[in-house]
C-alpha cells in the first residue's frame, strides 16, 4: 500500500523533472516546445553513451546530461526558437515537430534504434526494507534528486534576483523590458535551465522509462498532460500534478490494472473541464 | 408604459467589493439618457449586467417590461438590447459589408441557414445598403476592417449594434480615441440615430453628453449618485464636486 | 474588389445590386478551383498505377477538410480529430463484417454515429483556451483508442478488425486490387463533401462561424449563440472525419487500432497547417503535399526519411509558412491575404491570457 | 500569374507520380519487404532487413534463372500503410513475393490481398498463431507464440512450479501467449493467475507489485522485444528475483538484440524460444559472425533470423519451382526442409507454419557477454494451436 504511494511519488517526481523546463517554455516564453523530450532524449543519450562506451560512473554522467542539452538549447534557442516567439501556436508546433523528426532519425542513425540500457551502480540497485516498507533504492535516489531540484528551483524563482526578474518577465514582457531587463538574456538562459532539467531527467528516467529514438514523441503526452493539468504559471502546480498523475497512475494500474489505462486520461479530461486554466493556476 | 429598460436593486459583488451598489434605474421609451461617472465608478461593470455578461448578485433587469435577468447576452439582443464597445470589437479579418451583413442575415434568422449563400435574401441585401448608408460605410464596404481609418472603425462598430435592430442600444464610449478630423461624421451619426431607439450613452467627453443626451444619470462608487436633466446635474454642486469640477471648470 | 466610387450617390437599388454581385460572387468557383478538380478527375484515367496512394490522399484530404471546418473556421484547436476518425472507420468495419456490405450505406452509419459522438463530446472543447482543448480533445481519442483495445470483441482488439467484405459500390463497381474504384468512390465521395462544406462556409451560418473566430465577444453581441454554432460545426466536422474513416475501412477493409491513434491527429494536424487553414483548400493541398512527400523520401531512404521531413517542416516555418500559403489562398476569390502576415486564420491564442 | 503557378504545381505532382512508378518486370523475380523501418518497432525492421541483404550476399541473386531484386518498404508500424505498400508493389512493381510484416496487425491487413493476387506472403516477424490462416498463401518463418510457450509450461510443471502469475501486453501476441501457457500449465495441475498490461506503458511497478503481493514460484511474462529490458530492471530492482520467483517466458523478454545491455539483472532468467545467437551449431556460428560483420557488430536476434530463413524459404521455393510464382511457388515452399541457424526446421505443409526445435534457455554469462545458453531441447515442435485443430 505504501509501497504504492512510494512508487507514486517517484514516477510523478521523474514525471517532474521531464516536464518542468516545458511549463517554463509556455508558461514564461509562451513557446509551444513539442521537442522539449528531444532534450529529454539527449540527456539520456550522453548518460548512455558515456557510461557504455567510457566506462564513466553514473553519478559523473548526470552532471554533462544537464550540461549538454543546456547547451544545445542554448544554442538553439539563440539560432532558431527566438524568430518565432511571436508566431502564432500553430506554426511553432510545427517547427517543433520538425525538430522531432530530425531528432528521432539523427538518434536513430547516430545509435541505432534498439533500446539503450545503462546499469546502476550496485548501491543504486535493490530495494530496502524501511519501516516494514519496501523501497527502491534507486526510486529513492530519484525521490531525493527531483525533491532537492524542487526546493532549489522554488528557492531561485522566489528568493534571488534572477527569480524576481524572471517573474516580471513572466508577467509583463514589455513593461519588464522597460525596467531595464535583459528579457531575451532571461529567456535564454531559462530555456537552457528548462532543457538541461530535461536531459536530468531523461538521463534518471533512462532506467525507468526506457530510452530509445522515439523517445520524445512517446513521452509527449505525458510532459502535455503534466503542464496543462498543473497550470503553466508557477512551479508548484505542475509539480503537484506530477505527483496527483503519478500517484494516481500507478494505484489505477494497481487497484484496477483492467481499466489502469483509462486513469490518466478520465483524470487529466475531468480536471480540464472542472478547470480549464490547470488545477493550480492563479486566478486571473 | 413600459420603460425601455429598466432595472430594479441591480447589485454585484466581487468576493467582498460592492461594485454595483443597488442601482434602480429607468430609460424611458426614445430617451437619449447619458450615463457619466468618474473612472472605477463601475460603468463597465453595470454595462457587463446590462448586458448579460456577468450575472448580478441579486436585483433585477428588464427591457420592455420583461424580465431578462436570467437571458444569454445572445438571447437578450434578439430581444432587442444591443451595444457598441469601449475598445473596438471588430472582425478585423472580415469586410465591413460582411460584419454588418453577418449582424443583418443573423438577425432575420440567417444564422441557421447553411445552405444558401449570404446576400441571396434580398431583404437581407437591402438592409445592408440601408445600413451602410447610414453609417457612411458604403465607400469602404470591401476594405479590410483592419485596414479601415479609425473613424469608420468607430462606425462600423456602432453600425454593427445597429443592425440588429435594437430597441435599446448602449453606446460605450463611442468618440473615444476619434481623431477630430473624423469626429464630426461620427457624432453627426450618433445625434442621427431614430427616435424610436432608446439610447444609454456612456462617456467622458462631457461635449458629447451635453450635445447629444437630454437627461443624465451620475454614478459614483457603484451607486446612483443623482439623475435629472442636462440643467439640473450640471447645476448640482455634489455632481462638480465629485466628478464636473474635474472636468468642466479646470 | 474595387468600391464602387457612385456607392453614396447611387439608387439604392443600383447599390443593392452591387452589394448583392459582391455578396453572391463569393460563392462562385474560380478557374483554378475547377481545374483543380478536373486534374483530380484526370487521374483517374492517366495515372492508373497511382490510385492507392491516391486514394489515401482522398481520404486524408477528407479528413484534413474535416479539421478545417473546425480549425479554420470555427476556430477550435484539436489535437484528437482522430476520435471521429477512428469510431467511423470502426463503424464501418464492423457494419461490413456483420453483412450490411453496402458501402454507401456504411458510409451513412458511420456518419451518423460519428456525429453522434461528435455532438456528445462537443461541450467539453466549449471552454478553456487553445492548450485545454488540444488536451481534451487528445484525451478523449486516447480514451476512445483504449476503448477499442479492450473491447476486442467487437473491434478485434490490437489484431485489428478482419473479415471486412465490402460490397460493390452502387451495386455495379466491386473494388479492384488496383484501388481503382477504391480511389473512383472515395474521390468522389470527397468531392460531394467539399462542395457541401463549400456552401456552407459562404452561407450565413458560415459567416457566422468565422466571426466568433474572429471575435467571439463581439459573435455574441450580435446575437449569435455562439455556443449552439460550435456545437453544430463540431458535431458536422465529427461526421466528415467519420466518413474519412469509413472510406479507410471500407477501401483497405482492415481497421487497426492506429486509426484512433495519437499520430493520425498529429499528422492531420500538420497536413492543414502545412496546407494553410480556412480556406478549405488547405487540408486537400496538405494531404498531397505531404503523402507524395513521404513516398519519395521513404522510397529514397526507408529508415530515415522522418529527418528529411522533419527538416522541411523547420523550413518552411522558418521560411514563413503563411506567407506561401496566402498565395495559394488569394487563387480563391473569397480569402484574401492578410497584408500583415499574421494568422488570420490562425485562431490560437496565447495559452495563458485567456 | 498565379493561376498558372498552381497549375504548373499540379502538373509537377503528376509528373511525380507517374514516373514514380516502377518499371516492369521481366525475368527479375521482385520481392517485396515491407518492415516497420521507423517508429517504436524499428529495430524489428532492422535486424530483418539486415538479415535479408545477408542472405542475398551469401547466396548470389540469381535463382532458377531470375534475378532477385529487394525492395524495402517502411509501414511505420501502421496496418493500412501496410496494406497499400503491398497493394502497390503487387500491382505497380509486380513483385512476386511480398514479405517482412512486424506486428501481427501489419500480417493480417494484406492477407486478402495475398489471396486475391496469388502472391506468396513470407511472414518474417509477427508470432501470433491465426495468421497462417488468414490466406492460404501465408508462409511463416518466424515462430508462434504457443510454440514457444507450451514447452514453457511443461517445463515448468516439471521442474516443480506450482503457482505461476502471467504478466502480458495487452494485445494479440501477449494474450495469445498467456491462453497458451494458462492452458497447458493448468492441465498439468498449476496453478496461474493472470495479468495484463497496457501495451504502451512506461512503468510497470504496479503490476511487478501486484505480483510480489501473489508471492507466486515463477513470473511469466511476455512483453514485446525492447520493452523486456526495463521490465527485467524493474522485476530486480523490486527485488523479486531475491525473493525466490523464478522468471520465465518465451525469448523475446531476453531478446538478443539488447540482452547484453540489460546487465546482471537478466542472469538466470529461464526461457523457451526457437533461437539463440549462442545455439551451438557450424551453421549457426557463421551466421552469427557473418551478421555481425555485415552490420558493426549488431547481434543477430530471432528477427534476424527470421528473415534470414524467410530468404531460403524464397530462394528454395524458386529453385523448386523452376522460377514460377503463384501458387507453384508457395506449394513449392510447402514442406521445405532444411538446417537452419537454429537447427532443424521444415514448413508444415498442411498450416505453413514452421516445425522447429524448442530451445530451453538460461541467461548466463559466456566470454564476458550475456547469451541465452540452451540446456534442454524439445525437438520438432509443431504450433500447438492448430495441431489442436487438426486433431
Amino acid at each position: 500500500m505504501l509501497t504504492i504511494l512510494f512508487d507514486g511519488i517517484a514516477y510523478g517526481m521523474l514525471l517532474f523533472v521531464l516536464a518542468c523546463g516545458l511549463a517554463v517554455t509556455l508558461g514564461l516564453m509562451n513557446f509551444v516546445n513539442l521537442a522539449h523530450g528531444a532534450f529529454a532524449m539527449a540527456g539520456g543519450y550522453v548518460t548512455a553513451v558515456l557510461m557504455n562506451r567510457y566506462g564513466v560512473p553514473f553519478l559523473a554522467t548526470l552532471p554533462l546530461a544537464f550540461i549538454v542539452p543546456a547547451i544545445v538549447g542554448l544554442l538553439l534557442e539563440r539560432t532558431l526558437y527566438r524568430p518565432l516567439y511571436g508566431r502564432s501556436h500553430l506554426d511553432q508546433v510545427l517547427f517543433s515537430i520538425g525538430l522531432v523528426f530530425m531528432a528521432v532519425a539523427a538518434v536513430d542513425y547516430a545509435m541505432g534504434s534498439q533500446q539503450q540500457l545503462i546499469q546502476l551502480p550496485a548501491w543504486l540497485q535493490g530495494r530496502v526494507d524501511v519501516l516494514g516498507i519496501q523501497v527502491g533504492l534507486y526510486r529513492s535516489f530519484i525521490i531525493v534528486i527531483c525533491g532537492v531540484l524542487v526546493v532549489a528551483l522554488q528557492l531561485i524563482l522566489s528568493r534571488t534576483r534572477f527569480g524576481s526578474r524572471l517573474r516580471a518577465a513572466v508577467d509583463d514582457p514589455r513593461v519588464a523590458r522597460g525596467l531595464g531587463i535583459n528579457v531575451s538574456m532571461i529567456f535564454a538562459t531559462t530555456f537552457a535551465v528548462g532543457s538541461g532539467l530535461a536531459g536530468l531527467g531523461g538521463a534518471l528516467g533512462a532506467e525507468i522509462l526506457g530510452l530509445d529514438p522515439t523517445f520524445p514523441l512517446k513521452f509527449m503526452i505525458y510532459f502535455l498532460i503534466v503542464v496543462t493539468v498543473g497550470g503553466t504559471s508557477s512551479i508548484t502546480g505542475p509539480f503537484l500534478a506530477s505527483l496527483i498523475l503519478g500517484i494516481a497512475d500507478v494505484a489505477g494500474k494497481y487497484y484496477v490494472p483492467s481499466l489502469g489505462a483509462f486513469v490518466i486520461y478520465t483524470l487529466m479530461i475531468v480536471v480540464l473541464i472542472l478547470r480549464p486554466q490547470g488545477l493550480f493556476a492563479r486566478a486571473r | 408604459m413600459a420603460a425601455a429598460l429598466e432595472t430594479r436593486g441591480l447589485m454585484k459583488r466581487f468576493g467582498g467589493l460592492v461594485a454595483t451598489d443597488n442601482v434602480t434605474f429607468r430609460l424611458e421609451q426614445g430617451a437619449r439618457h447619458a450615463l457619466i461617472g468618474p473612472n472605477g465608478a463601475g460603468k463597465t461593470t453595470l454595462i457587463n449586467l446590462l448586458t448579460g455578461v456577468l450575472k448580478p448578485t441579486s436585483g433585477q433587469i428588464l427591457l420592455q417590461g420583461e424580465d431578462i435577468t436570467g437571458l444569454r447576452p445572445e438571447r437578450r439582443v434578439q430581444r432587442g438590447l444591443a451595444r457598441t464597445f469601449q475598445i473596438n470589437q471588430l472582425f478585423p479579418a472580415m469586410t465591413p459589408l460582411e460584419t454588418i451583413g453577418l449582424a443583418v442575415s443573423e438577425r432575420l434568422g440567417g444564422g441557421r441557414d447553411w445552405w444558401r449563400v449570404t446576400g441571396s435574401r434580398r431583404e437581407i441585401v437591402d438592409e445592408i445598403v440601408e445600413i451602410a448608408q447610414r453609417f457612411r460605410l458604403a465607400d469602404v464596404l470591401d476594405e479590410r476592417t483592419s485596414n479601415l481609418a479609425y473613424g469608420k472603425q468607430r462606425l462600423l462598430e456602432i453600425a454593427v449594434a445597429f443592425a440588429c435592430r435594437p430597441r435599446v442600444l448602449l453606446l460605450d464610449e463611442p468618440a473615444a480615441g476619434v481623431p477630430e478630423a473624423e469626429r464630426h461624421e461620427l457624432l453627426a451619426t450618433v445625434a442621427a440615430l431614430p427616435r424610436d431607439v432608446s439610447v444609454l450613452l456612456i462617456e467622458h467627453d462631457m461635449d458629447l453628453v451635453f450635445s447629444f443626451a437630454d437627461r443624465i444619470s451620475v454614478l459614483v462608487n457603484g451607486a446612483l449618485f443623482t439623475e435629472g436633466s442636462v440643467e439640473e446635474v450640471s447645476a448640482d454642486p455634489r455632481v462638480r464636486a465629485v466628478y464636473l469640477g474635474e472636468s468642466v471648470d479646470e | 474588389m474595387h468600391a464602387d466610387p457612385t456607392a453614396e450617390t447611387a439608387t439604392p437599388s443600383s447599390t443593392a445590386d452591387a452589394v448583392r454581385r459582391r455578396l453572391v460572387r463569393k460563392g462562385r468557383w474560380s478557374v483554378a478551383e475547377i481545374a483543380f478538380w478536373l486534374v483530380a478527375a484526370a487521374t483517374l484515367v492517366f495515372l492508373p498505377e497511382r490510385h492507392l496512394i491516391l486514394n489515401e490522399i482522398a481520404i486524408i484530404g477528407l479528413f484534413a477538410l474535416s479539421l478545417d471546418l473546425i480549425l479554420g473556421y470555427a476556430g477550435i484547436v484539436s489535437l484528437g480529430h482522430a476520435a471521429f476518425f477512428g469510431f467511423g472507420a470502426y463503424a464501418a468495419g464492423i457494419l461490413a463484417k456483420h453483412g450490411l456490405a453496402d458501402p454507401l450505406l456504411g458510409l451513412a452509419v458511420a456518419s451518423l454515429a460519428t456525429a453522434l459522438l461528435g455532438f456528445a463530446t462537443s461541450f467539453l472543447v466549449l471552454r478553456g483556451t487553445d492548450l485545454t482543448k488540444l488536451m481534451v480533445t487528445l484525451g478523449v481519442a486516447l480514451l476512445l483508442g483504449e476503448i477499442a483495445n479492450q473491447a476486442s470483441w467487437l473491434t478485434g482488439g490490437a489484431d485489428g478488425l478482419q473479415g471486412i467484405s465490402m460490397g460493390p459500390v452502387l451495386g455495379l463497381f466491386e473494388f479492384d486490387i488496383f484501388g481503382t474504384t477504391a480511389y473512383a468512390y472515395s474521390l468522389a465521395v470527397t468531392f460531394v463533401l467539399f462542395v457541401i462544406a463549400r456552401r456552407i462556409v459562404v452561407s450565413p451560418f458560415g459567416l457566422s462561424l468565422r466571426s466568433i473566430r474572429d471575435n467571439p465577444l463581439r459573435a455574441r453581441a450580435v446575437g449569435i449563440p455562439v455556443n449552439r454554432r460550435l456545437v453544430a460545426v463540431y458535431t458536422l466536422a465529427a461526421a466528415y472525419a467519420g466518413v474519412a474513416g469509413a472510406l479507410l475501412a471500407q477501401t483497405t477493409q482492415f481497421v487497426s487500432l492506429d486509426v484512433l491513434a495519437f499520430h493520425r491527429s498529429a499528422d492531420i494536424m500538420l497536413v492543414l497547417v502545412i496546407g494553410g487553414a480556412g480556406y478549405l483548400y488547405g487540408g486537400l493541398l496538405g494531404a498531397i503535399g505531404f503523402k507524395i512527400l513521404q513516398d519519395i523520401l521513404s522510397a529514397w531512404t526507408p529508415q530515415y526519411w522522418q529527418f528529411w521531413i522533419g527538416l522541411i517542416l523547420v523550413v518552411l516555418v522558418l521560411a514563413g509558412r503563411e506567407r506561401l500559403t496566402d498565395r495559394v489562398k488569394a487563387l480563391w476569390p473569397r480569402s484574401r491575404p492578410s497584408p500583415d502576415g499574421k494568422a488570420q486564420a490562425l485562431p490560437v491564442t496565447p495559452a495563458r491570457e485567456v | 500569374m498565379r493561376r498558372r503557378t498552381v497549375l504548373s504545381a499540379a502538373g509537377a505532382a503528376l509528373a511525380i507520380l507517374a514516373f514514380g512508378g516502377a518499371a516492369s518486370a521481366q525475368e527479375a523475380m521482385k520481392i517485396g519487404l515491407i518492415l516497420p523501418m521507423t517508429g517504436p518497432f524499428a529495430s524489428t525492421g532492422r535486424q530483418i532487413e539486415a538479415a535479408a541483404k545477408l542472405y542475398m550476399q551469401q547466396n548470389g541473386d540469381t535463382v532458377a534463372g531470375k534475378k532477385i531484386q529487394l525492395i524495402v518498404k517502411d509501414d511505420t508500424g501502421v496496418a493500412d500503410v501496410t496494406k497499400r505498400l503491398a497493394q502497390e508493389l503487387i500491382v505497380n512493381d509486380k513483385v512476386g513475393v511480398i514479405a517482412g510484416f512486424g506486428l501481427t496487425p501489419l500480417a493480417l491487413a494484406p492477407a486478402p490481398l495475398a489471396t486475391q493476387a496469388k502472391v506468396p506472403a513470407v511472414v518474417m516477424a509477427a508470432a501470433t498463431a491465426t495468421i497462417t490462416e488468414a490466406s492460404p498463401y501465408i508462409v511463416r518463418t518466424s515462430f508462434t507464440l504457443p510454440q514457444a510457450t507450451v514447452p514453457m509450461a511443461n517445463w515448468a510443471s516439471e521442474n516443480g512450479i506450482k503457482k505461476v502469475v502471467t504478466l502480458v501486453s495487452d494485445y494479440g501476441p501477449g494474450i495469445d501467449a498467456e491462453k497458451a501457457f494458462s492452458g497447458a500449465f493448468s492441465a498439468k495441475g498449476g496453478q496461474v493467475e493472470s495479468l495484463r498490461v497496457p501495451l504502451a506503458n512506461p512503468d510497470f511497478s504496479p503490476f511487478l507489485q501486484k505480483v510480489a503481493d501473489a508471492k507466486p514460484d515463477a513470473l511469466f511474462v511476455f512483453v514485446p522485444s525492447g520493452v523486456g529490458a526495463q521490465f527485467m530492471k524493474q522485476f530486480v530492482e523490486r527485488g523479486l528475483d531475491k525473493s525466490g520467483i523464478k522468471l520465465i517466458g518465451p525469448g523475446d523478454v531476453t531478446d538478443d538484440d539488447i540482452l547484453n545491455g540489460m546487465g546482471d539483472v537478466a542472469l538466470g532468467a529461464i526461457t523457451t524460444h526457437h533461437y539463440s545467437a549462442a545455439h551451438d551449431s557450424p551453421e549457426n556460428k557463421a551466421f552469427v559472425e557473418a551478421f555481425k560483420k555485415a552490420n558493426n557488430n549488431m547481434r543477430p536476434n530471432f528477427m534476424a533470423l527470421g528473415g534470414y530463413d524467410g530468404m531460403h524459404v524464397i530462394y528454395e521455393g524458386l529453385k523448386k519451382s523452376n522460377g514460377a510464382g503463384g501458387e507453384a511457388l508457395i506449394n513449392a515452399m510447402k514442406g521445405l526442409s532444411w538446417t537452419s541457424p537454429r537447427g532443424p526446421v521444415s514448413i508444415d505443409p498442411q498450416t505453413r507454419d514452421i516445425i522447429q526445435n524448442i530451445y530451453v534457455r538460461k541467461v548466463e554469462r559466456v566470454n564476458g557477454e550475456l547469451y541465452n545458453v540452451e540446456f534442454a531441447t524439445i525437438p520438432s515442435v509443431k504450433d500447438p494451436v492448430k495441431a489442436a485443430k487438426s486433431n
